[in-house]
């Protein structure tokens, strides 16, 4: 109850928000910014005591109280609840509370003056930020991510049981639906594309392809520039990973029945290191011919793989899984977080893209839900598969896996599904990953 | 919501032939992908696993059988695997696994968590 | 008596040398380089005997041994000196090794002629020198070092005793006198905005605030270019914060009496974690609203604090404060010292603000003790505050706050002082970098 | 050193009504960070607080009586603990507490600081 | 046996192949890039069913179903085998992995046409790889690889018997030989010293002095351009250095006498620490002042050394030889293999390089055994030399000392060599580095 | 084979004096840095620390004595040394030491910590 009030606040407050200040604030803004006090243009005033004054001004004039406006404080809000689900609900803490930070950072308001580039704002030439900034414009950091992610990703469980990959491929609908969706609402196709990629439950890669996609710089053919929708794209994405716990179970319960939920699946068998080691191998090449603009990603994903498996790189892949992927992860979080300034952020389209990637989220648990079901029509008594674990196949690893293992023991508590979720689970990033491909290949 | 409602603009015919294509195009390919894959994994590396150990020496033979044999394990057991994995995953999760030792040992000892002050 | 030489025979000897070399240096470089030996152009030198001569006289010329100067060698003592102190004496060995290596290395005599690029030195374009500056000069590394600090440092001493902030501020006297100091020694406001910061004790902030205002690249109102005085600076910062354990003890013993030294206070009390974890997110808000400039400072220094007290980004804060902050270290560190390049450093200028920046580290802990003494006065019996700590407000962590307690064991060996100046300690980085923000929105 | 005096020029008018004006400014504001910083975790944090635990669950208690409470300690324990923070301190700075268990494990054996050679 | 099938299938199927596909992969490679379906210009097909054709017919058009030449094929199986040696034979791992994966990676076929930039391809502008291969071409990885080297290296059997590092000087003649060698088969002198370099055996030398000479940037005295050779001259260097097992054991047993390896030497004396620390200072100092050019890889290996003999600096020590190093060798071995793109890397130069590294290190070796008997002849008899340490004078530390190690145990199971051989081991390394100096300040 | 030998030209011609040149002043090069190296590390550091010592503090004597000491070993001793320092370039290869937890896993298995060696 307290999670269901918890999503509906996220969307409501942002959403509404994002409408009642997004043509209000430019106009308060800019009043603010008019009068800049340069000092020595200013003749006659030489004595200390008015001179102090006239200081106190300048101070004021270039302090957060003057510059402050409704969208500043509605941002610093949405930091600091950021920071507050991470640590009160634990809530994805590890990319909300650097996300939260870069919000209430990016959200400090300061003087903004045509002319005047006090180098703070992350969208200022040559601020900290602005430097950070450029691995997500550029879509440097996710492939760093996946290198890491695919250091410390057991792909066992896939191995044994190779049928339920196509759990992770059906989930991938909610992709292709909210881009259709976006397509609908108004949006340019190549950020249609961006933003259906929300659906892929995959942070990096929704920060990737918005990175290529819709950066701001692109020209479409009609000659009208992309708008750089990274910001919006990446907040919902995380958002939304963090609230798979609220999301998933109506969804889960209202599309299979009790006795589905039932099912006990076979125990997968053991899996080889012969077989581990060609998994990433096998992996890149595949997914690599069939779309090579997954390549960033999975590329990485599969090398940071080959590094655990192989067995001789041991040191290599402790590295990537620790140091790099921390680095990455809190630069990655924090501009990220930053990149929502006010008067960048708080648009209509924000709001659109929370509600798109909402749904977007639904349907994709759907899809794995159905096509499970689908899938048995097809399956002997013996094989068939719990439709719950079609859930995991959105990736928002792991989170969606232990929704699934946790619905499953609700019903029955002896009936333990956890380690066949893991198979769609890690498979819905391999899937949402060759979906960002194909996307980048026909929407570029 | 009033406002919001007004203001959006529902364009059904902004889906045109190119949208639609790229959505089942893209759709049928993620889905191609990962049958290849698994197609991949469920007959060819079974294939030349056994094929390797066809020709191969003897000590690739219990690789085989791991691979090969489905084993049979009873509800008890596999709720024992389910428990190791979900620890394991949760220790995934909160990613402290790989630098246990190192907390342990600096845990900075700071007074005001002290015992002496007998609040912990 | 050991240590007072030390610092005597650094201002003395990098100040008089200093002026004996910086104009004559540059004829002996010139001359050195005039005549480079361009193979091609030499007609019927074919047979290999005098080639070989030809050869050994180009290998020569490119040689150290051929175009060194005495200012290589005096910077190349200089770096050994470092060196020598970080071993020998421990001081601040983290710094003083990468630093004093780096100076070595960027006072190697080579090849510098127009038209001549050997890509060695850090200001050539294409070194590796020149691109790992990069984070120097566009003041990229401070805040990442402030954001590692912020994952090691406990505030529990300053949260619990709030009041002995104000010291922290109070110390910060030193910055703006050294500022006036420097504007009548003739440095342009922003040179003189950067000189003075090394009062603050911060190395990483001074480094941020001289590559903002005295980078060698702004344009001064008047039409003239700022000086590039980061290295000077950085040296400054760094070398009185390592000999903090003789600079203070004497000023501290001249401005408190016997009695002050023997105030016992009262236990800090203890401290909950979610003060622990309001602290920064706080300090953040309020510092930015004062002085938005402090931003990429303190927003980082807060965030590196949130990591390590939220409880749940363990390991985001463990990388933050151990490969992050070590790989910045040293890659700062390095070029920092080989900044130091002869040629651009033995200077008139970096003389004075040698002198400067002792003076500045005289007047901030004079400050500090001096306003302990006056909030004493307004305190009751039980809550006077002993004046030593008060010289802990120029931060230099926490070198000034182990000088307080060991003054303060030395009146009464039973009376520890130091858990009370870690607050004002801690602070002064706060005022510091609250102050660095102020100067760079007036000054930018 | 001669030559050091003759050759700068201190020039007191270049302290002019901006620099000034700067230096007062500033200091304030510096002092006024720390000030609202001390107000703040003086006044209003208790306050909110109390607050939070009036209204709140009875589990945040212990918080509250570790936030209001100071614990009366004698000078032993007191010196104990300074002792502690020195050595905690000290070690932050020495900046090894974190690797402590790695640099054991990693120490290089080298057979030239062996003893068997009987020079150690 | 198996071994030597391994060297011979390298050279053979590298050499070859690289002959047969040099001139015909351009056109195949061209044919299919002609034909782009460009969605938006094409009339009249707006019926879904037509258009799900053409999407099909658009994407094969993307995948690497439809782009692979038989060169993709070529590098894919060399990639496939650097990962197979690396995982079955140990040979230098955690240097085949990355680039193994690498050249994958680099081999995915996609579409390459006039405008269309895809950001794939590690030569194309904004693509991840491109980003981390700047790191390569500038050559800023090498020094930071040499950085953590030094800081796990320990010198002391160089200090102890400071008479072996000729031995290291020696081995550096196979450097000279084949730039000889490749000047004479056609290489402008740019390109012939990075070929050559190759026999240092060392890797991040060999990398950095053809990021400078031979990058494909560089304008010649006769208005070419040179030739970017980085590819292959890494991926010499690194495949022989894993078949230093395989190269060196036969010259050795032909240059050397089974009296001669059966030389018993004296057990090194103790190195103080004092020596230890003075060392890296000393070799820093001494080999930049001759050769300023080896200044970027020696000032950084001394600097690492420095950190760990200090002894006030481990945790950077720590950093540098674990996190900093382990994330470059990542990051390098990828893009490094990545370089090897089919159309760029099978040429007739790569084939001469490749056949000209191997000739390399064999000379180096032969140098090394060699130096290694004339010094006998001026040493008295308690002082002889056991040639067989000459072999370890070409670096690729530490295999060839372990390969001394192993023929002299083969010789007399009592033996044991390998502490005397690691001191020409790392002067190997000091060596080629001096010699990459030179090569730089004649050849820039 | 044959297509390779016809293809490439052996141009000896392309050595012209400059190139000569190179290789000699080149090679003699870098033995003169390591030959420095060599004299420095043979008599002049030696020089300095014994000089110091004879300066310098009591307590560095023990340093002075290991630096000149040569200390006669058996071969015994020496062929232990060598396997401690082969298990350590093994391990400084396989560049495991800095992670105790991991390593105790993953330590190569080698026959120089084998007990049948007895070493251990
Ligand atoms: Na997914
Ligand atoms: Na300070
Ligand atoms: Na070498």
């Amino acid at each position: 109850m307290k999670k269901l009030l918890t999503i509906v606040s996220i969307i409501v407050v942002l959403s509404c928000i994002s409408f009642a200040f997004s043509s209000k604030d430019t106009e308060t803004t800019g009043s603010a910014q008019k009068e800049r006090i340069i000092n020595s243009t200013q003749p006659g005033l030489s004595d200390p005591s008015s001179g102090t004054l006239r200081g106190l001004k300048q101070f004021f004039e270039y302090s957060g109280f003057n510059n402050v406006t409704t969208g500043h404080l509605v941002m610093l809000l949405v930091g600091l609840f950021f920071i507050f689900l991470a640590i009160k609900f634990d809530y994805e803490p590890l990319l909300l509370i650097p996300i939260g930070t870069g919000i209430l950072i990016g959200n400090i308001p300061f003087l903004q003056a045509e002319g005047v580039n006090l180098q703070l704002g992350i969208y200022q030439e040559g601020s900290v930020m602005n430097y950070l900034y450029f691995g997500v414009l550029k879509g440097i950091y996710p492939p760093l991510i996946f290198l890491g992610i695919g250091a410390m990703t057991d792909f066992s469980s896939l191995i044994s049981n190779p049928r339920l990959m196509l759990l992770g491929a059906a989930a991938q609908v909610g992709i292709f639906i909210t881009f259709l969706g976006a397509l609908v609402l108004g949006f340019a196709p190549p950020e249609a594309g961006a933003i259906g990629i929300i659906g892929g439950a995959d942070g990096p890669t929704a920060i990737f392809l918005s990175s290529k996609l819709a950066n701001g710089i692109n020209i479409l053919a009609d000659g009208t520039t992309v708008r750089n929708l990274i910001g919006p794209i990446a907040i919902a994405a995380y958002s939304y990973m963090a609230l798979v716990p609220v999301i998933q179970p109506p969804i889960m319960k209202l599309l299979t029945t009790r006795k589905e939920r039932l099912i006990r699946m076979k125990p997968p068998r053991a899996v080889s290191r012969t077989e581990k080691i060609m998994f990433p191998i096998t992996g890149l090449l595949l997914t690599a011919f069939i779309s090579p603009g997954s390549l960033p990603l999975l590329g990485m994903l599969f090398f940071g793989n080959l590094l655990k498996e192989s067995g001789v790189t041991k040191r290599l892949a402790e590295t990537a899984r620790t140091s790099l992927i921390d680095i990455v992860t809190i630069v990655l979080g924090l501009t990220v977080g930053a990149s929502t300034q006010a008067d960048v952020f708080l648009t209509s389209e924000s709001m659109l893209i929370f509600v798109l990637g909402a749904l977007s989220f639904m349907i994709a648990t759907a899809g794995g839900l159905i096509f499970a079901r689908v899938m048995n029509l097809f399956l002997n008594k013996e094989n068939k598969i719990n439709p719950l674990i079609g859930a995991a196949g959105v990736s928002a690893v792991p989170d969606s896996a232990r929704v699934v293992q946790n619905i499953g023991l609700k019903e029955d508590p002896s009936n333990h599904l956890l380690m066949h979720a893991m198979a769609p689970n890690v498979s819905g990033v391999i899937g949402s990953a060759v979906a960002a491909g194909i996307l980048l290949s026909f929407l570029l | 919501m009033n406002f919001i409602l007004t203001n959006i603009q529902f364009d059904l015919s902004a889906i045109d032939s190119d949208g639609l294509v790229l959505v089942i195009v893209g759709y049928c390919i993620v889905f191609m992908a990962l049958l290849l894959l698994y197609l991949f994994f469920r007959y060819i590396i079974p294939t030349i696993l056994r094929v390797k150990i066809g020709k191969g020496s003897s000590n690739k033979s219990p690789d085989s059988s791991e691979t090969n044999q489905i084993v049979e394990v009873t509800g008890e057991v596999n709720a024992a695997i389910s428990m190791a994995l979900y620890l394991y995953l949760n220790e995934l999760h909160d990613e402290e696994s790989n630098i246990l030792t190192i907390k342990r040992v600096s845990k900075v000892y700071s007074p005001w968590s002290s015992k002496i002050y007998g609040l912990r």
